[in-house]
């Protein structure tokens, strides 16, 4: 058992999520338990195949979706060339993981906290869920593009209250805008926790109506990353002295206040 | 077998050293590995003052490599002497200094606190700057300003070895070498990042916010080969050979072509254990292909009668 | 959208030409696809003599890459103008002859027999040989030489353009670059293959007879567009781009960045209807990416401000 | 259908052959037929998988082993990365390939035949006896390193006489050296054919007792190849007046006196 190490593991299981609506794009890819002491929601993993070509330098970064003593999932969606040949690994295959990496959401049972995902970034929200000791103080709105099926929408809404909004016209995008800010709004007031994970600027929206509504929001990052451990500096983000800080170790999680992007 | 390698005042007990700006400064990757088993760590690179380096995006994703325009990000050299070299097991392992400056007084003054650090064991002198004044060439791709640098380090140095890191972005990288041994290096390490660009079609931008970066990893390995393979016939100090090395056999083609030891860069983002598994693997592979020691496979490479 | 595309006196169906010594004559992949496709053939790298060119083995792969030292193995420039040329299509694609040779006498008498041939559309100078004369250095990287072998060539070409063929083994290509538009050239064509080398650690032998190779393919991508992109803008004449284009996003790559055409080199190997199939890639990708047309496209990457 | 092509075809089959001797290491693979007019045997085909990433940048010079109407098949035996991942290949995966490529064995169905097999080079004979019209005038000896299983040794023993001679020391390396020396020697009296296919050390042992015994014999190159259609120069070979020829082109069959490598 470790604090954190890079192990090769074996891929357990392949499963493909909302094939139907999204042919060969989501799956969960779950892995033989690199055999950490414990990992916290919003952390994520480097994952490289270790049959990996050298034509892809880096490992490819994924929240850590969700795990117990002998597996490790995560939850990916297909968008280029690394995540294709992640979703055709096969089980028995071997991958480089390491992890867990980063820092965590913030968690304070008996807080109202407020989930915001944007489509993929409801990732390490499935973790945060399962891990939460009150998942009746915890609520989630996903904002998405594509089909609700190929989400673990259901999943987390068995547990917490779940809303979301299909996003296909510039219309739907600005009903999604104005939600989100009244939901953040109503969380500032009530003084609960306001927990965002999505694209850039779905995270820039969050942060937007945190400051408006001083609300206490964290935002997960998603910068392009090199090592994963805080050594090439090639993913930093500015804190709000303005100063470069790496996602990967000092984030990916960030107070929206704390940090500019 | 034998790893242990002596040259130009360092002493390493194996020859693998981690490449200047891939491996933080060292404990970033302890999670991974027992980092005195590293024959060396050569720190990132340092400046006199803090620098927070270029905007981003910093990196891009190549065939067989990357780029990186980091900037030289970096806390500082007073901070590394006071926060960080305490923190690492320099009685260990080798931990090099890499300085970065931008004239040749800079280099002197960044030399002169580094030399009085018990916990340094040499200097790795990184010319990669852009030399404003003399119209924006790179002092590593003058001949006459890589003397003057090395001239001014030496000078600040102490007893600590100083190592030039040379850059492949010249005509003729033996004049640069020479340039160095004549300025008093004790080594030479190279090759640093090839100059290079990537752009993105659909935004039609740059994929590096400085435009122009720094490529590495496998891509450039015939490259850094090609190199040290020149400089290690047009100089009598011992080089370092750096670039591209992702596997032991990478490492002794380094070594085959008289390179003293190897440093690795990209390969570290392969994976976080990366230098510490070469260390093994290259001592196997030694046994493997029969070579009878480290002393009697460096250099090695037989050329065809010219 | 229409690919024409009309530059430095040359007129192509489209930016598609193959480069010089990875397409032999042409013929050798008629079976593969249609000639009269291509915007532009560059034929194998003529001289003066016939050439046996260098000893085996010439080739090794690299890192997403190739190494070659052929030694421009040719049949001299009398058997391609009296037994190729006639069976090439050149009334229908533009034809270009590659010209080598070691002093700038040599390359005046090539030119001027190619200048006579009505099938030549343009001449492109490969200024590689070392020379010997000058201490080995190549032609290619000593602007001197450069301009006074374009000159040379210019004198004996008549009306058919001149390309100059540069090298990126440079400190700054720039200045070989407005040495060749000094010299007179119509065009540059960049880049040629990066010095490289490979080693065997079994045999303790370097991979190529001839030691150092020329590095190509997807691996020096970065590389090549970086130097058209520093090229395009220190001169006034137009570029065509080189380097690892493996793939109609690599090809409008260097459209983007100013190049008015490209070359196709080791992609040749990955499959040998790769050019064929890239002329219709492209037009499609730039249809997809929203480009208006060829023109409104070339150039138009957006800098940051500096 | 044409004369040469380059297409993408699926594969068929991919059967493993000698399994039990050497796990993993020697396959027959099958191919969609790429639409040729026709082959002869002692021609190759270049073979690049589709979804190769640019990590190796050449396809793999593959003799064509046996082919009909539908299919086309190589036999290989894996002995770095290309061959490796090409033995991975599964049913469904697409091939480039590029070919028939090169010249062919000469046949003379009335002459005696003698074909020399140094391992792996067995492969171009499979076809050869196929499409032989006289398998009476033709004999096959096969000198191998590993075992039997591993070669279509069987097969063709049984259309035409066939011997093998196994290596294990250097003993039976002389042994293997005499035979052939024997057997060359045997064919130049009766004025048959001697064709050869094998290692380098092999076709320079062919090449010797042809001139010393003045055989008419063929032997095959296996030079390292860029491109297979005589364009890049990396193959060649010198012809016997010294001439760098290729490979691809004016090979891979040299008549052993008008070849020198
Ligand atoms: C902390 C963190 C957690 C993440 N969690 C998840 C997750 O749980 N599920 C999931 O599907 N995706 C997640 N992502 C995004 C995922 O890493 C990218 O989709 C993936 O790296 C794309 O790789 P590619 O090779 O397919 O794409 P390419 O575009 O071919 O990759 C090129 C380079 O850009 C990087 N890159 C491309 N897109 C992204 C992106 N959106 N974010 C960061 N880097 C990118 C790649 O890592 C690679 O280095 C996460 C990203 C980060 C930083
Ligand atoms: C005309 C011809 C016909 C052949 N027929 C067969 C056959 O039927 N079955 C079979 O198993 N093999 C055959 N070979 C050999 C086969 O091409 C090599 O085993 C294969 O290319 C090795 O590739 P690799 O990537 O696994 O090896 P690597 O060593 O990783 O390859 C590195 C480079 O060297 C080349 N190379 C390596 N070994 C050889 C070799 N022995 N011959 C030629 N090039 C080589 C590769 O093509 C590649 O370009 C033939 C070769 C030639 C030239
Ligand atoms: C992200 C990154 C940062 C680097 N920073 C430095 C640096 O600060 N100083 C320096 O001398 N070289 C720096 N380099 C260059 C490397 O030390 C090394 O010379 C180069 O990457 C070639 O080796 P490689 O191919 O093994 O990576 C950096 C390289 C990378 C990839
Ligand atoms: C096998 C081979 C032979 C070449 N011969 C020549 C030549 O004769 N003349 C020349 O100017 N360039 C020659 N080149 C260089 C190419 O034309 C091209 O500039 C270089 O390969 C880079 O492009 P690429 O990466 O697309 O291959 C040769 C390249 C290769 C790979
Ligand atoms: S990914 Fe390398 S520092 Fe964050
Ligand atoms: S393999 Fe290219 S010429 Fe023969």
């Amino acid at each position: 058992m470790s604090l954190r190490n890079c192990r090769n593991v074996k891929v357990l299981k392949v499963a493909p999520v909302g094939q139907q609506e999204r042919p060969d794009e989501f799956y969960e890819i779950t892995l033989e338990y690199p055999d950490w002491d414990e990992w916290r929601p919003g952390q994520f993993v480097m994952v490289r195949p270790v049959a990996w070509p050298l034509d892809l330098v880096w490992g490819r970064p994924f929240s850590i979706y969700t795990a117990d003593e002998t597996s490790l999932t995560v939850f990916i969606q297909k968008s280029g060339r690394g995540t294709a040949r992640i979703a055709a690994l096969r089980p028995g295959d071997e991958v480089a993981v390491w992890g867990p990496l980063g820092n965590s959401f913030a968690m304070e049972p008996d807080a109202p906290t407020l989930l915001l995902a944007g489509g993929i970034g409801i990732a390490p929200f499935r973790g945060y869920v399962e891990r939460h000791p009150h998942p009746g103080n915890v609520r989630l709105f996903l904002a998405h593009r594509v089909p609700l099926e190929c989400y673990p929408y259901d999943i987390i809404a068995a547990d917490v209250c779940a809303d979301c909004m299909l996003e296909k016209t510039s219309t739907d995008l600005q009903a999604i805008i104005d939600a989100m800010g009244g939901l953040i709004r109503e969380y500032a007031e009530k003084g609960g926790l306001v927990l965002a994970c999505g694209p850039t600027p779905f995270m820039r929206t969050v942060q937007r109506f945190a400051k408006e509504y001083g609300a206490r929001a964290q935002v997960s990052l998603e910068n392009r990353m090199g090592c994963g451990v805080g050594a090439c500096l090639g993913c930093v983000t500015k804190d709000s002295a303005g100063h470069h800080v790496q996602v990967c170790t000092r984030g990916p999680v960030f107070w929206a206040d704390k940090v500019e992007f | 077998m034998d790893m242990h390698v002596s040259f130009g005042g360092l002493n390493l007990k194996n020859p693998v050293m981690t490449a200047s700006g891939t491996f933080g400064f060292g404990l970033e990757f302890a999670p991974y590995g027992d980092l005195k088993k590293l024959g060396g760590i050569v720190a990132k690179g340092l400046s006199l003052k803090p620098r927070e380096g270029n905007p981003m995006p910093r990196i891009a994703e190549t065939p067989c490599g990357m780029l990186n325009a980091i900037g030289i990000q970096n806390p500082g050299v007073e901070h590394f002497v006071t926060q960080i070299l305490p923190s690492l097991p320099w009685r260990d392992v080798a931990v090099l200094a890499n300085l970065y400056a931008c004239d040749a007084a800079e280099f002197g003054e960044l030399a002169g606190v580094l030399a009085a650090e018990e916990g340094v064991a040499a200097l790795e002198v990184n010319v990669s700057c852009p030399n404003v004044k003399e119209g924006g060439v790179a002092f590593g791709q003058d001949p006459a300003q890589i003397a003057r640098v090395t001239e001014a380090v030496k000078k600040r140095a102490g007893s600590k070895p100083v190592m030039v890191k040379l850059s492949p972005n010249v005509t003729d990288i033996t004049v640069c070498a020479r340039a160095a041994a004549d300025g008093g290096a004790d080594a030479l390490s190279l090759i640093n990042t090839l100059s290079g660009m990537a752009v993105d079609i659909r935004t039609r931008r740059p994929r590096i916010a400085n435009v122009i970066a720094g490529l590495s990893g496998p891509a450039i390995k015939p490259v850094a080969l090609r190199c040290v393979h020149q400089v290690v016939r047009s100089v009598d100090i011992p080089v370092v050979g750096i670039g591209g090395i992702a596997s032991a056999e990478d490492a002794l083609e380094f070594l085959l072509v008289g390179a003293q030891a190897v440093q690795v860069g990209t390969a570290n983002f392969l994976r976080p254990d990366f230098a510490f598994n070469l260390v093994d693997q290259m001592e196997a592979l030694l046994t493997e292909i029969g070579a009878k020691s480290l002393d009697e496979f460096r250099g090695s490479l037989q050329l065809p009668l010219a």
